[in-house]
Protein backbone atom coordinates (compact mmCIF):
# COMPACT_ATOMS: atom_id res chain seq x y z
CA UNK A 1 0.00 0.00 0.00
CA UNK A 2 0.74 3.68 -0.21
CA UNK A 3 1.00 5.86 2.57
CA UNK A 4 2.69 9.17 3.35
CA UNK A 5 5.38 10.02 6.04
CA UNK A 6 5.87 13.10 8.34
CA UNK A 7 8.68 13.62 10.13
CA UNK A 8 8.39 16.65 13.25
CA UNK A 9 11.23 18.17 15.13
CA UNK A 10 14.07 16.40 16.06
CA UNK A 11 13.30 13.21 14.10
CA UNK A 12 12.85 15.82 10.91
CA UNK A 13 16.21 16.62 11.67
CA UNK A 14 17.82 13.77 12.34
CA UNK A 15 16.66 12.03 9.01
CA UNK A 16 17.00 15.35 7.48
CA UNK A 17 13.66 16.09 5.45
CA UNK A 18 10.12 16.29 6.79
CA UNK A 19 7.94 14.28 4.06
CA UNK A 20 7.78 11.23 1.56
CA UNK A 21 5.41 9.09 -0.04
CA UNK A 22 6.45 5.50 0.37
CA UNK A 23 5.17 1.97 -1.35
CA UNK A 24 5.13 -0.04 2.11
CA UNK A 25 5.37 -4.22 1.45
CA UNK A 26 2.34 -6.06 2.75
CA UNK A 27 4.18 -7.62 5.79
CA UNK A 28 3.68 -3.81 7.04
CA UNK A 29 0.53 -3.55 8.95
CA UNK A 30 0.91 -1.34 12.12
CA UNK A 31 2.91 1.42 13.28
CA UNK A 32 5.46 -1.28 14.82
CA UNK A 33 5.89 -3.19 11.79
CA UNK A 34 6.51 0.35 10.31
CA UNK A 35 8.97 0.96 12.56
CA UNK A 36 10.75 -2.18 12.11
CA UNK A 37 10.66 -1.42 8.20
CA UNK A 38 12.25 2.27 8.50
CA UNK A 39 15.16 0.77 11.08
CA UNK A 40 16.00 -1.32 8.25
CA UNK A 41 17.13 1.97 6.34
CA UNK A 42 20.39 1.77 8.76
CA UNK A 43 22.44 4.95 10.25
CA UNK A 44 20.04 7.06 11.79
CA UNK A 45 17.02 5.68 10.99
CA UNK A 46 18.06 2.35 13.13
CA UNK A 47 19.10 4.94 16.05
CA UNK A 48 15.50 6.25 15.96
CA UNK A 49 13.18 3.61 15.81
CA UNK A 50 14.92 0.56 16.35
CA UNK A 51 15.71 1.76 19.63
CA UNK A 52 13.78 1.97 22.65
CA UNK A 53 13.68 5.59 22.17
CA UNK A 54 10.13 7.75 23.00
CA UNK A 55 8.58 8.27 19.22
CA UNK A 56 5.13 8.90 19.00
CA UNK A 57 2.80 8.41 15.76
CA UNK A 58 -0.54 9.71 14.81
CA UNK A 59 -2.35 8.45 11.60
CA UNK A 60 -4.36 11.19 9.74
CA UNK A 61 -3.91 13.32 12.64
CA UNK A 62 -5.36 11.34 15.52
CA UNK A 63 -2.48 9.97 17.92
CA UNK A 64 -1.88 6.40 17.76
CA UNK A 65 -0.07 3.40 19.63
CA UNK A 66 2.54 0.95 18.69
CA UNK A 67 -0.76 -2.02 17.30
CA UNK A 68 -2.70 0.70 15.66
CA UNK A 69 -3.52 -0.76 11.79
CA UNK A 70 -2.30 1.05 8.91
CA UNK A 71 -4.14 1.60 5.40
CA UNK A 72 -3.51 2.67 2.12
CA UNK A 73 -3.50 6.31 1.75
CA UNK A 74 -2.87 7.27 5.40
CA UNK A 75 -1.03 10.27 6.22
CA UNK A 76 1.06 8.73 9.29
CA UNK A 77 3.19 11.46 11.40
CA UNK A 78 6.28 10.60 13.55
CA UNK A 79 6.99 13.12 16.43
CA UNK A 80 9.24 13.44 19.93
CA UNK A 81 6.61 14.01 22.98
CA UNK A 82 4.91 17.09 22.18
CA UNK A 83 5.96 20.42 24.42
CA UNK A 84 3.62 23.06 23.33
CA UNK A 85 2.08 25.46 25.73
CA UNK B 1 -15.32 27.09 20.68
CA UNK B 2 -12.58 29.01 18.71
CA UNK B 3 -9.18 27.47 18.27
CA UNK B 4 -6.38 29.90 16.63
CA UNK B 5 -2.67 28.77 15.34
CA UNK B 6 -0.84 32.36 14.36
CA UNK B 7 2.94 33.61 14.27
CA UNK B 8 1.46 37.38 15.68
CA UNK B 9 0.86 38.06 19.14
CA UNK B 10 -2.12 38.04 20.90
CA UNK B 11 -3.89 40.99 22.34
CA UNK B 12 -5.93 39.39 25.79
CA UNK B 13 -8.21 42.35 26.23
CA UNK B 14 -9.36 42.72 23.17
CA UNK B 15 -10.16 39.35 23.02
CA UNK B 16 -12.09 39.12 26.41
CA UNK B 17 -13.73 41.87 25.21
CA UNK B 18 -15.12 39.86 22.39
CA UNK B 19 -16.18 37.08 24.58
CA UNK B 20 -17.87 39.14 26.85
CA UNK B 21 -19.84 40.69 24.58
CA UNK B 22 -22.05 37.82 24.32
CA UNK B 23 -25.34 37.50 25.67
CA UNK B 24 -24.88 34.18 27.90
CA UNK B 25 -24.99 34.00 31.45
CA UNK B 26 -21.12 34.21 32.44
CA UNK B 27 -20.48 34.11 35.88
CA UNK B 28 -16.64 33.28 35.76
CA UNK B 29 -14.30 34.12 33.44
CA UNK B 30 -11.21 31.85 33.48
CA UNK B 31 -7.94 32.97 31.84
CA UNK B 32 -4.53 31.43 31.28
CA UNK B 33 -1.60 32.94 29.34
CA UNK B 34 1.43 30.77 29.02
CA UNK B 35 4.45 32.82 28.81
CA UNK B 36 8.79 31.88 27.51
CA UNK B 37 10.36 31.42 30.79
CA UNK B 38 13.79 32.79 30.60
CA UNK B 39 16.23 30.32 29.08
CA UNK B 40 18.95 32.67 29.71
CA UNK B 41 22.13 30.73 30.99
CA UNK B 42 24.38 33.96 31.17
CA UNK B 43 24.05 37.16 29.35
CA UNK B 44 23.04 35.75 25.84
CA UNK B 45 19.03 36.10 25.69
CA UNK B 46 18.02 32.78 23.90
CA UNK B 47 14.90 32.75 21.55
CA UNK B 48 13.07 29.54 20.75
CA UNK B 49 11.03 28.24 17.62
CA UNK B 50 7.61 26.44 18.18
CA UNK B 51 6.62 23.66 15.27
CA UNK B 52 3.62 22.55 15.28
CA UNK B 53 1.91 19.79 12.38
CA UNK B 54 -0.68 22.01 10.69
CA UNK B 55 -4.19 20.35 10.41
CA UNK B 56 -3.00 17.89 13.15
CA UNK B 57 -2.92 20.58 15.83
CA UNK B 58 -6.40 22.56 14.63
CA UNK B 59 -8.01 19.23 14.91
CA UNK B 60 -6.22 18.27 18.01
CA UNK B 61 -7.53 21.53 20.18
CA UNK B 62 -10.64 21.50 18.68
CA UNK B 63 -11.18 17.89 20.34
CA UNK B 64 -9.40 19.33 23.27
CA UNK B 65 -12.17 22.17 23.48
CA UNK B 66 -15.16 19.37 22.86
CA UNK B 67 -14.48 17.14 25.40
CA UNK B 68 -13.86 20.46 28.11
CA UNK B 69 -17.51 21.17 26.88
CA UNK B 70 -18.89 17.70 27.31
CA UNK B 71 -17.47 17.29 30.73
CA UNK B 72 -17.98 21.13 32.27
CA UNK B 73 -20.96 23.29 31.99
CA UNK B 74 -19.08 26.16 30.14
CA UNK B 75 -20.27 28.95 27.43
CA UNK B 76 -17.43 29.53 25.47
CA UNK B 77 -13.89 28.45 25.26
CA UNK B 78 -10.69 29.93 23.25
CA UNK B 79 -7.30 28.73 22.41
CA UNK B 80 -5.05 30.98 20.77
CA UNK B 81 -1.28 29.27 20.35
CA UNK B 82 1.78 30.73 18.74
CA UNK B 83 3.97 29.16 16.59
CA UNK B 84 7.56 30.48 15.16
CA UNK B 85 10.12 32.55 16.78
CA UNK B 86 9.86 33.65 20.42
CA UNK B 87 11.86 35.08 22.66
CA UNK B 88 11.80 35.20 26.80
CA UNK B 89 8.57 36.70 28.45
CA UNK B 90 6.64 36.36 24.82
CA UNK B 91 3.38 35.55 25.05
CA UNK B 92 2.89 31.70 23.78
CA UNK B 93 -0.72 30.33 24.26
CA UNK B 94 -3.82 31.69 25.41
CA UNK B 95 -6.80 29.87 26.84
CA UNK B 96 -9.95 31.38 27.78
CA UNK B 97 -13.02 29.42 29.51
CA UNK B 98 -16.71 31.42 30.74
CA UNK B 99 -19.26 29.56 32.23
CA UNK B 100 -22.09 30.35 34.81
CA UNK B 101 -19.71 28.86 37.81
CA UNK B 102 -16.25 29.41 38.91
CA UNK B 103 -15.03 25.77 39.59
CA UNK B 104 -16.32 24.58 36.04
CA UNK B 105 -14.59 27.31 34.65
CA UNK B 106 -11.20 26.54 36.13
CA UNK B 107 -11.70 23.14 36.06
CA UNK B 108 -11.97 23.12 32.37
CA UNK B 109 -9.06 25.94 31.74
CA UNK B 110 -7.08 23.42 33.68
CA UNK B 111 -8.31 20.42 31.79
CA UNK B 112 -7.25 22.36 28.46
CA UNK B 113 -3.79 23.15 29.45
CA UNK B 114 -3.24 19.70 30.71
CA UNK B 115 -4.37 17.94 27.79
CA UNK B 116 -3.01 20.54 25.50
CA UNK B 117 0.80 20.02 26.61
CA UNK B 118 0.41 16.23 26.39
CA UNK B 119 -1.45 15.83 23.45
CA UNK B 120 -1.44 19.04 20.93
CA UNK B 121 1.39 18.42 18.60
CA UNK B 122 3.84 21.50 19.14
CA UNK B 123 7.42 21.05 19.76
CA UNK B 124 9.86 23.91 21.57
CA UNK B 125 13.20 23.72 20.23
CA UNK B 126 15.34 26.65 21.64
CA UNK C 1 0.72 40.76 46.72
CA UNK C 2 -2.10 44.14 45.98
CA UNK C 3 -5.64 43.95 47.16
CA UNK C 4 -8.20 46.77 46.11
CA UNK C 5 -11.32 47.56 47.47
CA UNK C 6 -13.17 50.07 44.88
CA UNK C 7 -16.78 51.10 43.68
CA UNK C 8 -15.55 51.65 39.97
CA UNK C 9 -14.86 49.20 37.39
CA UNK C 10 -11.50 47.54 37.04
CA UNK C 11 -9.17 47.32 33.36
CA UNK C 12 -8.07 44.06 33.31
CA UNK C 13 -5.87 44.64 30.18
CA UNK C 14 -4.27 47.48 32.41
CA UNK C 15 -3.66 45.51 35.50
CA UNK C 16 -2.03 42.62 33.72
CA UNK C 17 0.28 44.74 31.70
CA UNK C 18 1.30 46.15 35.16
CA UNK C 19 1.97 42.61 36.77
CA UNK C 20 4.03 41.29 32.86
CA UNK C 21 6.48 44.27 33.47
CA UNK C 22 8.31 43.01 36.78
CA UNK C 23 11.27 41.26 36.01
CA UNK C 24 10.36 37.65 37.75
CA UNK C 25 10.71 34.75 35.44
CA UNK C 26 6.50 34.17 34.98
CA UNK C 27 5.85 31.01 32.90
CA UNK C 28 2.21 31.09 34.19
CA UNK C 29 -0.65 33.78 34.39
CA UNK C 30 -4.24 32.19 35.86
CA UNK C 31 -6.93 35.26 36.10
CA UNK C 32 -10.14 34.85 37.35
CA UNK C 33 -13.16 37.40 36.54
CA UNK C 34 -16.28 37.48 38.52
CA UNK C 35 -19.38 38.31 36.89
CA UNK C 36 -22.78 39.88 38.23
CA UNK C 37 -25.17 37.05 36.38
CA UNK C 38 -28.23 37.65 35.56
CA UNK C 39 -30.54 38.25 37.80
CA UNK C 40 -33.51 39.14 35.49
CA UNK C 41 -36.78 36.92 36.11
CA UNK C 42 -38.73 38.68 33.43
CA UNK C 43 -38.13 42.35 31.88
CA UNK C 44 -36.94 43.95 34.74
CA UNK C 45 -33.40 44.01 35.05
CA UNK C 46 -32.39 44.15 38.21
CA UNK C 47 -29.26 45.51 40.51
CA UNK C 48 -27.69 44.52 43.13
CA UNK C 49 -25.51 46.30 46.10
CA UNK C 50 -22.43 44.74 47.31
CA UNK C 51 -21.53 45.60 51.12
CA UNK C 52 -18.51 45.27 52.67
CA UNK C 53 -16.87 45.58 56.69
CA UNK C 54 -13.77 48.45 56.06
CA UNK C 55 -11.30 47.36 57.57
CA UNK C 56 -11.55 43.27 57.75
CA UNK C 57 -12.61 43.23 54.18
CA UNK C 58 -8.57 44.60 53.16
CA UNK C 59 -7.32 42.08 55.91
CA UNK C 60 -9.45 38.78 55.59
CA UNK C 61 -8.03 39.54 51.30
CA UNK C 62 -4.55 39.83 52.39
CA UNK C 63 -4.50 36.97 54.71
CA UNK C 64 -5.99 35.07 51.97
CA UNK C 65 -2.62 36.23 49.62
CA UNK C 66 -0.42 35.20 52.41
CA UNK C 67 -1.69 32.03 52.47
CA UNK C 68 -1.81 31.17 49.04
CA UNK C 69 1.80 32.51 48.71
CA UNK C 70 3.04 30.35 51.59
CA UNK C 71 1.15 27.02 50.02
CA UNK C 72 2.53 27.67 46.46
CA UNK C 73 5.15 29.57 43.97
CA UNK C 74 3.59 32.49 43.20
CA UNK C 75 5.37 35.28 41.80
CA UNK C 76 2.87 37.77 42.02
CA UNK C 77 -0.80 38.09 43.05
CA UNK C 78 -3.62 40.40 42.67
CA UNK C 79 -7.16 41.23 44.04
CA UNK C 80 -9.91 43.78 43.08
CA UNK C 81 -13.12 43.31 44.92
CA UNK C 82 -15.92 45.76 43.52
CA UNK C 83 -18.44 47.23 46.01
CA UNK C 84 -21.78 49.49 45.70
CA UNK C 85 -24.18 49.38 42.82
CA UNK C 86 -23.69 46.95 40.54
CA UNK C 87 -25.98 45.26 37.42
CA UNK C 88 -26.30 42.18 35.59
CA UNK C 89 -22.83 41.50 33.71
CA UNK C 90 -20.84 43.82 35.11
CA UNK C 91 -17.44 42.63 36.75
CA UNK C 92 -17.66 42.30 40.49
CA UNK C 93 -13.80 40.55 41.19
CA UNK C 94 -10.10 40.23 39.45
CA UNK C 95 -7.77 38.05 41.49
CA UNK C 96 -4.76 37.36 38.93
CA UNK C 97 -1.78 35.02 39.83
CA UNK C 98 1.98 35.04 38.21
CA UNK C 99 4.00 32.06 38.54
CA UNK C 100 6.63 29.99 37.15
CA UNK C 101 4.21 26.74 36.54
CA UNK C 102 0.96 26.44 35.60
CA UNK C 103 -0.39 24.40 38.27
CA UNK C 104 0.79 26.43 40.63
CA UNK C 105 -0.62 29.77 39.38
CA UNK C 106 -4.06 27.62 38.71
CA UNK C 107 -4.11 26.28 42.01
CA UNK C 108 -3.23 29.23 43.87
CA UNK C 109 -6.33 31.14 41.58
CA UNK C 110 -8.51 29.06 42.64
CA UNK C 111 -7.66 28.94 46.32
CA UNK C 112 -7.86 33.00 46.51
CA UNK C 113 -11.30 32.73 45.39
CA UNK C 114 -12.84 29.66 47.11
CA UNK C 115 -11.66 31.48 50.48
CA UNK C 116 -12.94 34.86 49.14
CA UNK C 117 -16.14 33.34 49.00
CA UNK C 118 -16.37 31.64 52.03
CA UNK C 119 -13.89 33.94 54.39
CA UNK C 120 -14.00 37.66 52.75
CA UNK C 121 -16.86 39.83 54.58
CA UNK C 122 -18.99 41.09 51.66
CA UNK C 123 -22.78 40.93 51.06
CA UNK C 124 -24.68 41.08 47.82
CA UNK C 125 -28.54 42.59 48.39
CA UNK C 126 -30.75 42.18 45.47
CA UNK D 1 -16.19 46.08 79.53
CA UNK D 2 -16.86 48.45 76.87
CA UNK D 3 -17.09 47.03 73.76
CA UNK D 4 -17.97 48.37 70.16
CA UNK D 5 -20.83 46.34 67.63
CA UNK D 6 -21.24 46.17 64.35
CA UNK D 7 -24.15 44.84 62.51
CA UNK D 8 -23.83 44.23 58.70
CA UNK D 9 -26.20 43.09 55.58
CA UNK D 10 -29.52 41.79 56.83
CA UNK D 11 -28.72 41.74 60.65
CA UNK D 12 -28.32 45.44 60.01
CA UNK D 13 -31.28 46.12 58.60
CA UNK D 14 -33.29 44.05 60.87
CA UNK D 15 -31.74 45.85 63.99
CA UNK D 16 -31.97 49.04 62.15
CA UNK D 17 -28.36 50.25 62.80
CA UNK D 18 -25.12 50.09 61.78
CA UNK D 19 -22.60 50.46 65.93
CA UNK D 20 -23.16 51.15 68.96
CA UNK D 21 -21.06 51.35 71.85
CA UNK D 22 -21.95 48.71 74.61
CA UNK D 23 -21.00 48.13 78.23
CA UNK D 24 -21.40 45.04 78.72
CA UNK D 25 -21.92 42.96 82.15
CA UNK D 26 -19.06 40.83 83.68
CA UNK D 27 -20.87 37.97 82.78
CA UNK D 28 -20.28 38.58 79.42
CA UNK D 29 -17.26 36.58 78.33
CA UNK D 30 -18.11 34.86 74.61
CA UNK D 31 -19.80 35.34 71.34
CA UNK D 32 -22.08 32.99 72.94
CA UNK D 33 -22.65 34.94 76.11
CA UNK D 34 -22.87 38.18 74.02
CA UNK D 35 -25.97 36.53 71.63
CA UNK D 36 -27.55 35.94 74.78
CA UNK D 37 -27.55 39.15 76.36
CA UNK D 38 -28.23 40.85 72.95
CA UNK D 39 -31.50 38.06 72.22
CA UNK D 40 -32.84 39.62 76.00
CA UNK D 41 -33.24 42.94 74.29
CA UNK D 42 -36.74 41.41 72.64
CA UNK D 43 -38.97 42.13 69.35
CA UNK D 44 -36.08 40.92 66.46
CA UNK D 45 -33.46 40.81 68.33
CA UNK D 46 -34.57 38.01 70.31
CA UNK D 47 -35.76 36.51 66.75
CA UNK D 48 -31.52 37.03 65.24
CA UNK D 49 -29.79 35.90 68.78
CA UNK D 50 -31.38 33.13 70.24
CA UNK D 51 -32.76 31.45 67.23
CA UNK D 52 -30.68 28.55 65.39
CA UNK D 53 -29.81 31.29 62.62
CA UNK D 54 -26.64 31.40 61.05
CA UNK D 55 -24.93 34.49 62.04
CA UNK D 56 -21.17 34.72 61.88
CA UNK D 57 -19.09 36.72 64.23
CA UNK D 58 -16.04 38.67 63.78
CA UNK D 59 -13.47 40.04 66.36
CA UNK D 60 -11.16 43.05 65.77
CA UNK D 61 -11.60 42.30 61.75
CA UNK D 62 -11.02 38.46 62.56
CA UNK D 63 -13.66 35.73 62.20
CA UNK D 64 -14.47 33.57 65.38
CA UNK D 65 -16.80 31.23 66.33
CA UNK D 66 -19.23 31.34 69.63
CA UNK D 67 -16.62 30.32 72.11
CA UNK D 68 -14.07 32.90 71.21
CA UNK D 69 -13.53 35.17 74.22
CA UNK D 70 -14.04 39.03 73.99
CA UNK D 71 -11.99 41.55 75.77
CA UNK D 72 -12.44 45.06 76.84
CA UNK D 73 -12.13 47.54 73.82
CA UNK D 74 -12.88 45.20 71.25
CA UNK D 75 -14.54 45.46 68.00
CA UNK D 76 -17.24 42.64 67.26
CA UNK D 77 -19.02 42.47 64.30
CA UNK D 78 -22.13 39.87 63.18
CA UNK D 79 -22.90 39.43 60.38
CA UNK D 80 -25.12 36.74 57.78
CA UNK D 81 -22.65 34.15 55.96
CA UNK D 82 -20.59 36.04 53.24
CA UNK D 83 -21.53 36.31 49.63
CA UNK D 84 -18.70 37.87 47.76
CA UNK D 85 -17.04 37.15 44.48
Amino acid sequence: MNIKILYFARIKESVNYSTEDVLLPSSVKTITDLKDYLAQRGDVWTDLFSTQQTIRAAINHELVDNIAAIHDGDEVAFFPPVTGG
Amino acid sequence: MTVRIQTEDFDVAAELATLKSSKADVGAIVTFIGMVRDLDDGDIVKTLTLEHYPGMTEKSLSAIEQEAKSRWNINQSLIIHRVGALKPSDQIVLVVVTSPHRAEAFAACEFIMDYLKTKAPFWKKE
